[in-house]
C-alpha cells in the first residue's frame, strides 16, 4: 500500500527526518510511536505533500506520489487527520462531511451518492445529531470524530491519523481508539501517530518507534509492546501505575 | 422638504447604496476566501468603468462593458497570481500592505493611462434628463438599471455560495485552507477564482453606475472606504445582509445633505464606519457567536 | 559597557550630522540643509510610530492626521487674527497671561495672534487628547479592524482640514511666523537660519532616539513586544495591555505631532496633503521597509526615501515609487530590506537592541 | 544567587483557604458552561481540576484568571473578591499561569520571557524608562538578575540567550514555569502541564510541582494525566457538564463509582 523509502525531509537548514523507510500493508493498522519532536508529525506532513521530501521514495499503490501536491496525493487515496482536528469552524458538521468527498464527487457521474453522508452517520451517530450544528461549537471529542468522518468520506485507501487522542478524556480517547478499530475491520488501512504508545500498540498489528528524525525499532505490535526498553521509554505511564 | 427634493434624495440614496453593497460584497468574496481584506476592491469598480468608456467609441455600449468587464476580470486574476498566489502563509498586516501598495499602483497607472479628466459611460435608455413615472415621482431608467443589475448579481452571487458544490469548496477554502488542502481542494485555484468574481462585479457595478457617478482615476479608495464600512456594518462575509447596510449608508449620507455641507459627506461615512467598529464590529446583522469563530 | 553599546550609535549618529553640515559647507552644497531638515521632522514622526508599530504591533494608517494636528494647531493659533475678539473675556485672559502677541503681518496690517511656544504646547495637548480619545476604541481592535479604524480617522482629519474655512481648506495656512524656541535659536525657513534649523532638527532626532531606544529596552519596552507576540500571555504575566498600547500610541501621535509643529513653522505654512491617507501610507511603507521592529532601519529608510522624494527624483512618479516599494517589500523581503540573505553577517544586521 | 521571596513556608499557610470559588455560573449564548460551581483551594496545597472534555475546566480557569467574567458567583482570592477583574490585576495580586498550548513571546530571547515574568513585580512606568533613570536602571538589573536564578534553579539558565519559541517543546515548557515563578506567585495555576510530554520529562515534572510547593506555593492544576494528577495532588475536584460531580482525597476520587464511570472508565482496558 504505502512504501517510503530512504526519506529524508526538513524545515530549510534544519533536517527533521534522516533517512526513514517503512512500509504499510492493505489493510492493517500501524502506528509510529515516539517522543515530542521525534519527527512523526513531519513525517506524515511529507507523506501528504504539505512539505516536500528533499530526497528518498514515497509511493501510494504502486504510484510515486513524492514531490507531487497535497491535493493530487489526496485525491490519489490518502488522507490526513490532522493533528489538532482543524475543522471548519464556522460551517455546518453536515458541510464539513461533504467537503470531505470533494475528490471524489469532483469525478465522479453520479454526484448524488458522493454524498451520502449514511456510513459515517452510522460510525458516528453524534454527528448526524449535530448535523445543522457549526463544527467550532463541538467539543473536541466530537471535532475529532468529525475530522475522521470528514477524511472518511473521500474512502481513502489509506488514512492516517496525527495525534487523535491529544487533549481528549480518557473515556472518549477509549471510544476513539475502538472506533480506528473498527474501521480497520470494515477493511480500512490506518497509519497512526500517538503519544498513547500503549493504547496505541494494543489496536495496531505493527509498530514503528522514532527517535530524533530516524526509526530505532520496528516490529510486530505485540512485540513491541512486550520489547523492555520500548516499555521503558514510551509505556511507562502504565508501568508506574496500574490502578488507571 | 418637498417630496420631489425628497425622492431626488432617496433614489440618489438607493443608487449609491447599491454601488456600495456591490464594492462589500467584493470584499465579502475575497475575504471568505482568504481572509484577506482587498484593499484595491475600489480601484476594480474604477477600471470597469474606465475600460468601457475607453472602449465605447469602437464598439456598441454592451459590448464595451462586457469587454470591460472581461479585461477586469482579467486584471483581478492576474493580481492573485501574481502577488499573492506564491506567498506562504502572509501574514494580514503584510497581506493588508500589499493590497494597499497594489491600490496605488493601479491607481497610478489609470493616471498615466487616463490622465486626472472625469468621464462617463451614456446613458444606457435616453439620456441625463429622460425619466420614467413611477407612483407619482420621476426616476431616471439608469437608476433600474442599477438597481436591477445589482439586485441580479446578488442573487446569483448568493445562490452561489449556498447552493452550488464550488461555492461550498470555496467557503472551506475561507474557513480553514489546511483543511481544505487535506480535502483535496485546489485552495490556490479557488483564491484566484475568488478574485476574478469581485473584480468582475465590482467593473460591472463600475458601468452601471459611471453615468450617474462619473469615473474617476482616483475613485477607488473612497469607495472602498465605504464599501469597507457596508461590509462592516452589515457583518463581514455576509453578501445579503451588505446589501440593506448599502441601501441604509446609501440613504443616510444622502439625506445627511440637509443638515451638513456636500463636503462633509464623506465625514459622515466615515464616522460610521468608527462607530459600528467601536460598538458592533459583528456588524448590525452579524452573529456574535459566529464571528468569534473566524479569525480576523 | 551595555549603556555604552546601546548609546554608541547615537554618539555616531551626531558625528555623522555634524560631518554632513561641514562637508555641505565646505562643498557649496548647503542647500541640501533644507531638504535634510525637513527629512528629519518625518523621520522623528517615523521613529515614533516605528516604535507603535513595530514593537507594539499595533498597525496606523492615520498617523498623518496627528501630524497634521500638530502643524494645523499651531499654525492656526500663530496666524489667525483675534484683533476683532480684542474685548472677548477669554482673549483678554490669555493676552494678561503674556501668551498673545501683536505684530505685522506682510502687508503691514496689524495682527493679533497667540505666541509660538504657547501654540506649541497646545498643538502637542491637543494631539495627546486625540489620540488618547481615538486611542481607547481604536487599539481594542485588531488586524484589518485596527488598519479600516487608523485608516477612517486619518480621512476623517484629511476631510475636517479640507473642509474647514477655520483650515484654510485646499489651500491651507500660510504666513506661519518663525517659532523662536530660545534667543538666539529660531525655527524658520529663512536662507539664513539654515545652518541652525539642520541642527535643531537633527537634534530633535537625537532626542527622540534616545527616549526610544531607552523605552524598548526596558521593563515597559520587553511587555510591548510580548504584547505583540503574546497578547494573552501578557495579560496573565500582568502587564495591562490595553493601558500599554494606549501610551505608546499617546506618545506616538507626540511625536507626530511635534514634527507637524517643527516643520510647518520651518516651512511657513502647512497644507492639506499633510494630512492625506498617501502620507501615512508613505511612512509605513518606510517603517516596512527599515525592518518593522528597527528603529535605526526606520530612521535610515525615511533620511533616504524622504531625502530622494524631496529632492524630486522620482518625478511624477513619487506615489508609485512608494506603491511599488510596499508591495515589493511585503513581497520578498517582509522583514524589511536589511534582512535579506546579502546582507547577512555584514554590519547592517538588524540588532534587537534598536 | 539572588533570593527570591517566595510566600512562606507551606505548613504555616496549609489549610487556610487561599482561593474560594463560590456557586460559579458561566454561561455562552445559553448553554450553561459552569453550573454552580464551588470549591476552595487551601494555602499551600497541589489541587487538582478532572473531567470530560467540554466539562468547563478551560472555562473555570478563564474566569479565575480573569479572562471572562461569571455570569454569577463568587471567586475570593486572598479575602479580596476578583471576578470580573483584568486579568492583569488579577496577576499583580499574586497568582500566576501556564498555558496549555505554550504562550512564549517570539522575538524574545529565554531569558526576556521570565524577565516579563517579573513584570507584576516591578514598576519602572514609560517615563521613567525613556529617561532611563536611576532607578528604572536598578530594577532593570534586579529583574535580570533573578529571573537569572529563576532559569538556574529550573536547570536551563544555559539556554537564556536563544530564542524561546525556537526551543525543543519540553525546555519551552520549563521556560513558561520559569516565567511563572519568576512573578513569585501565591498560586499557580497550571493548564495541562504534562500534554505532549515523555514519560521522563512527565516524571521531571512532578517533582518540580512538588518543589514548587515546598516553596510554599499553591498549585491548581488541570490535567489529564491520571497518574501525574494521582501522584502529585492533595486534593482532586471533578467536573462533569458544568457542574462539580466529586471532591476529595486521590484514593476516594478512584473509587468514587461516579467519576469511574463517567471518566476514568473500567479498569479492563
Amino acid at each position: 500500500m504505502l512504501k517510503i523509502k530512504n526519506l529524508a525531509a526538513g524545515y530549510g537548514s534544519l533536517k527533521v527526518l534522516r533517512n526513514i523507510s517503512l512500509h504499510v500493508n492493505q489493510g492493517e493498522i500501524v502506528t509510529l510511536i515516539g517522543a515530542n519532536g521525534a519527527g512523526k508529525t513531519t513525517l506524515l506532513h511529507t507523506i501528504c505533500g504539505l512539505l516536500r521530501a528533499n530526497s528518498g521514495e514515497i509511493s501510494l499503490q504502486g504510484r510515486e506520489i513524492n514531490r507531487q501536491s497535497p491535493e493530487r496525493i489526496v485525491a490519489a487515496g490518502c488522507s490526513l487527520v490532522p493533528e489538532g482536528r482543524q475543522v471548519f469552524a464556522a460551517m455546518s458538521v453536515r458541510d464539513n462531511l461533504l467537503l470531505g468527498a470533494f475528490v471524489r464527487y469532483r469525478r465522479a457521474k453520479n454526484k448524488r451518492r458522493c454524498m451520502d453522508l449514511k456510513p459515517v452517520y452510522q460510525l458516528f451517530p453524534v454527528l448526524k445529531e449535530r448535523e445543522a450544528q457549526m463544527a467550532g461549537t463541538l467539543s473536541g471529542g466530537e471535532q475529532q470524530m468529525l475530522a475522521m468522518g470528514r477524511a472518511l468520506m473521500a474512502q481513502p485507501a489509506l488514512i492516517m491519523m496525527d495525534e487523535p487522542s491529544t487533549g481528549l478524556a480518557p473515556m472518549i480517547v477509549k471510544n476513539i481508539f475502538s472506533i480506528i478499530r473498527q474501521l480497520k475491520d470494515e477493511g480500512n488501512t490506518v497509519l497512526l501517530i500517538e503519544q498513547n504508545a500503549r493504547a496505541a500498540l494494543k489496536i495496531a498489528d505493527r509498530g514503528y518507534v522514532m527517535e530524533n528524525g530516524k526509526i530505532i525499532v520496528q516490529g510486530p505490535a505485540a512485540d513491541l509492546l512486550a520489547n523492555q526498553d520500548v516499555q521503558r521509554a514510551y509505556l511507562g505511564r502504565d508501568v508506574d501505575n496500574n490502578q488507571v | 422638504m418637498s417630496t420631489e427634493l425628497f425622492f431626488q434624495y432617496f433614489s440618489a440614496g438607493i443608487t449609491y447604496g447599491f454601488l456600495y453593497a456591490i464594492v462589500a460584497i467584493g470584499f465579502n468574496i475575497i475575504y471568505n476566501a482568504t481572509g484577506i481584506i482587498n484593499f484595491a476592491q475600489g480601484e476594480f469598480v474604477m477600471l470597469g468603468g474606465m475600460t468601457a468608456i475607453s472602449l465605447y467609441p469602437f464598439m456598441p455600449l454592451p459590448l464595451a462593458i462586457i469587454a470591460a468587464v472581461i479585461i477586469t476580470t482579467i486584471i483581478g486574476a492576474l493580481v492573485e497570481m501574481i502577488f499573492i498566489r506564491w506567498l506562504d502563509n502572509p501574514s494580514v498586516l503584510r497581506m493588508i500592505i500589499i493590497t494597499i501598495g497594489l491600490s496605488i499602483l493601479i491607481r497610478e497607472a489609470a493616471l498615466f493611462i487616463w490622465g486626472e479628466s472625469v468621464r462617463s459611460l451614456p446613458y444606457f435608455n435616453g439620456s441625463s434628463i429622460s425619466s420614467i413615472n413611477i407612483m407619482g415621482a420621476n426616476v431616471s431608467p439608469q437608476v433600474l438599471w442599477v438597481i436591477g443589475v445589482c439586485a441580479v448579481m446578488v442573487t446569483a452571487l448568493s445562490l452561489f455560495f449556498k447552493l452550488t458544490t464550488l461555492g461550498r469548496e470555496m467557503r472551506a477554502c475561507a474557513a480553514n485552507r489546511l483543511a481544505a488542502t487535506l480535502c483535496g481542494i485546489n485552495t490556490r485555484n479557488r483564491i484566484t477564482l475568488s478574485f476574478m468574481l469581485s473584480a468582475a462585479i465590482g467593473a460591472a457595478a463600475g458601468c452601471v453606475m459611471s453615468p450617474i457617478t462619473y469615473s474617476q482615476y482616483d475613485m477607488g479608495p473612497g469607495l472602498a472606504i465605504k464599501g469597507f464600512t457596508v461590509a462592516i456594518l452589515g457583518g463581514l462575509g455576509n453578501s445579503m445582509a451588505a446589501v440593506a447596510a448599502g441601501l441604509l449608508l446609501g440613504l443616510v449620507e444622502s439625506f445627511s445633505i440637509v443638515i451638513l455641507p456636500q463636503s462633509y459627506q464623506e465625514i459622515i461615512a466615515t464616522s460610521i464606519l468608527l462607530l459600528v467598529l467601536f460598538i458592533r464590529p459583528h456588524g448590525l446583522f452579524g452573529n456574535k457567536e459566529a464571528a468569534a469563530l473566524k479569525e480576523f | 559597557m551595555r549603556r555604552l553599546k546601546r548609546y554608541l550609535p547615537l554618539a555616531v549618529m551626531a558625528l555623522t550630522v555634524t560631518a554632513v553640515q561641514l562637508l555641505t559647507s565646505y562643498t557649496g552644497t548647503a542647500y541640501y540643509l533644507t531638504q535634510l531638515t525637513i527629512t528629519a521632522y518625518y523621520g522623528l514622526l517615523i521613529i515614533g510610530l516605528c516604535v507603535l508599530m513595530g514593537y507594539a504591533g499595533q498597525l496606523s494608517l492615520g498617523h498623518a492626521g496627528f501630524f497634521a494636528i500638530g502643524g494645523y494647531v499651531s499654525a492656526a493659533l500663530t496666524t489667525h487674527d483675534l484683533t476683532a475678539y480684542r474685548n472677548n473675556f477669554f482673549i483678554t485672559l490669555l493676552n494678561h497671561a503674556h501668551l498673545l502677541i501683536s505684530r505685522q503681518d506682510i502687508y503691514g496690517e496689524p495682527l493679533l495672534t497667540v505666541k509660538a511656544w504657547p501654540a506649541c504646547l497646545a498643538a502637542i495637548a491637543a494631539a495627546l487628547l486625540i489620540a488618547f480619545i481615538i486611542g481607547i476604541p481604536v487599539l481594542k481592535l485588531k488586524g484589518h479592524y485596527l488598519a479600516m479604524a487608523t485608516l477612517g480617522f486619518g480621512i476623517i482629519i484629511f476631510r475636517i482640514v479640507m473642509a474647514g474655512s477655520y483650515f484654510g481648506e485646499a489651500d491651507g495656512i500660510s504666513d506661519v511666523p518663525a517659532f523662536t524656541l530660545l534667543p538666539g535659536l529660531t525655527v524658520s525657513g529663512d536662507f539664513s537660519y539654515r545652518v541652525q534649523n539642520y541642527y535643531i532638527a537633527w537634534a530633535l532626532i537625537l532626542i527622540g532616539m534616545f527616549l526610544l531606544i531607552n523605552l524598548i529596552n526596558s521593563r515597559p519596552g520587553r511587555a510591548l513586544r510580548a504584547i505583540h507576540g503574546s497578547p494573552e500571555a501578557a495579560e496573565a504575566a500582568g502587564v495591562n495591555t490595553a493601558r500599554y498600547k494606549l501610551l505608546t500610541f499617546v506618545i506616538s501621535a507626540a511625536f507626530a505631532a511635534v514634527a507637524g509643529i517643527f516643520l510647518t513653522h520651518f516651512n511657513g505654512g502647512i497644507g492639506p496633503s499633510e494630512a492625506s491617507i498617501m502620507k501615512s501610507v508613505r511612512y509605513v511603507a518606510i517603517i516596512a521597509i527599515g525592518g518593522m521592529a528597527s528603529l535605526w532601519g526606520a530612521l535610515g529608510m525615511g533620511v533616504i526615501l524622504n531625502f530622494l522624494s524631496l529632492r524630486g527624483v522620482f518625478g511624477s512618479y513619487d506615489d508609485a515609487v512608494f506603491g511599488a516599494i510596499l508591495v515589493l517589500v511585503m513581497l520578498f523581503a517582509p522583514q524589511g530590506i536589511l534582512s535579506l540573505s546579502i546582507w547577512r553577517k555584514s554590519i547592517f544586521r538588524r540588532r534587537r537592541d534598536g | 544567587m539572588a533570593k527570591i521571596n517566595f510566600p512562606a513556608p507551606p505548613g504555616r499557610l496549609r489549610k487556610m483557604p487561599l482561593l474560594s470559588i463560590k456557586d460559579l455560573n458561566r454561561s455562552f449564548g445559553g448553554i450553561q458552561a459552569l453550573s454552580d460551581v464551588s470549591f476552595k483551594v487551601s494555602g499551600g496545597t497541589i489541587k487538582a481540576l478532572i473531567g470530560p472534555n467540554g466539562a468547563g475546566k478551560t472555562t473555570l480557569f478563564n474566569l479565575i484568571c480573569g479572562n471572562l467574567p461569571p455570569s454569577s458567583g463568587r471567586i475570593i482570592f486572598k479575602d479580596q473578591a476578583i471576578e470580573g477583574r483584568a486579568a492583569h490585576h488579577i496577576a499583580r495580586l499574586g497568582l500566576a499561569r501556564t498555558f496549555q498550548n505554550i504562550k512564549l513571546y517570539p522575538g524574545l530571547s529565554t531569558l526576556e520571557n521570565v524577565m516579563l515574568g517579573r513584570h507584576s513585580r516591578s514598576h519602572t512606568g514609560f517615563m521613567a524608562a525613556m529617561l532611563n533613570l536611576p532607578r528604572a536602571r536598578r530594577e532593570e538589573a534586579d529583574i535580570k538578575e533573578k529571573s537569572y536564578a529563576m532559569l538556574q534553579m529550573l536547570n536551563i539558565a544555559d539556554l537564556a540567550a536563544k530564542e524561546a519559541v525556537s526551543l525543543a517543546f519540553g525546555q519551552q515548557r520549563a521556560v513558561e514555569m520559569a516565567r511563572a515563578l519568576a512573578a513569585e506567585p501565591e498560586l499557580l495555576l497550571l493548564d495541562e502541564p504534562a500534554a505532549g510530554l515523555n514519560i521522563y520529562e512527565t516524571a521531571e515534572l512532578a517533582d518540580l510541582i512538588t518543589q514548587v510547593r515546598e516553596m510554599g506555593i499553591t498549585i491548581l492544576l488541570v490535567e489529564h494525566d491520571m497518574s501525574l494528577v494521582m501522584k502529585i495532588s492533595d486534593e482532586i475536584v471533578v467536573l462533569n457538564f458544568g457542574r462539580k460531580i466529586a471532591e476529595g482525597v486521590p484514593a476516594a476520587i478512584q473509587n468514587n463509582q461516579e467519576v469511574i464511570k463517567i471518566y476514568l472508565g473500567s479498569e479492563d482496558d
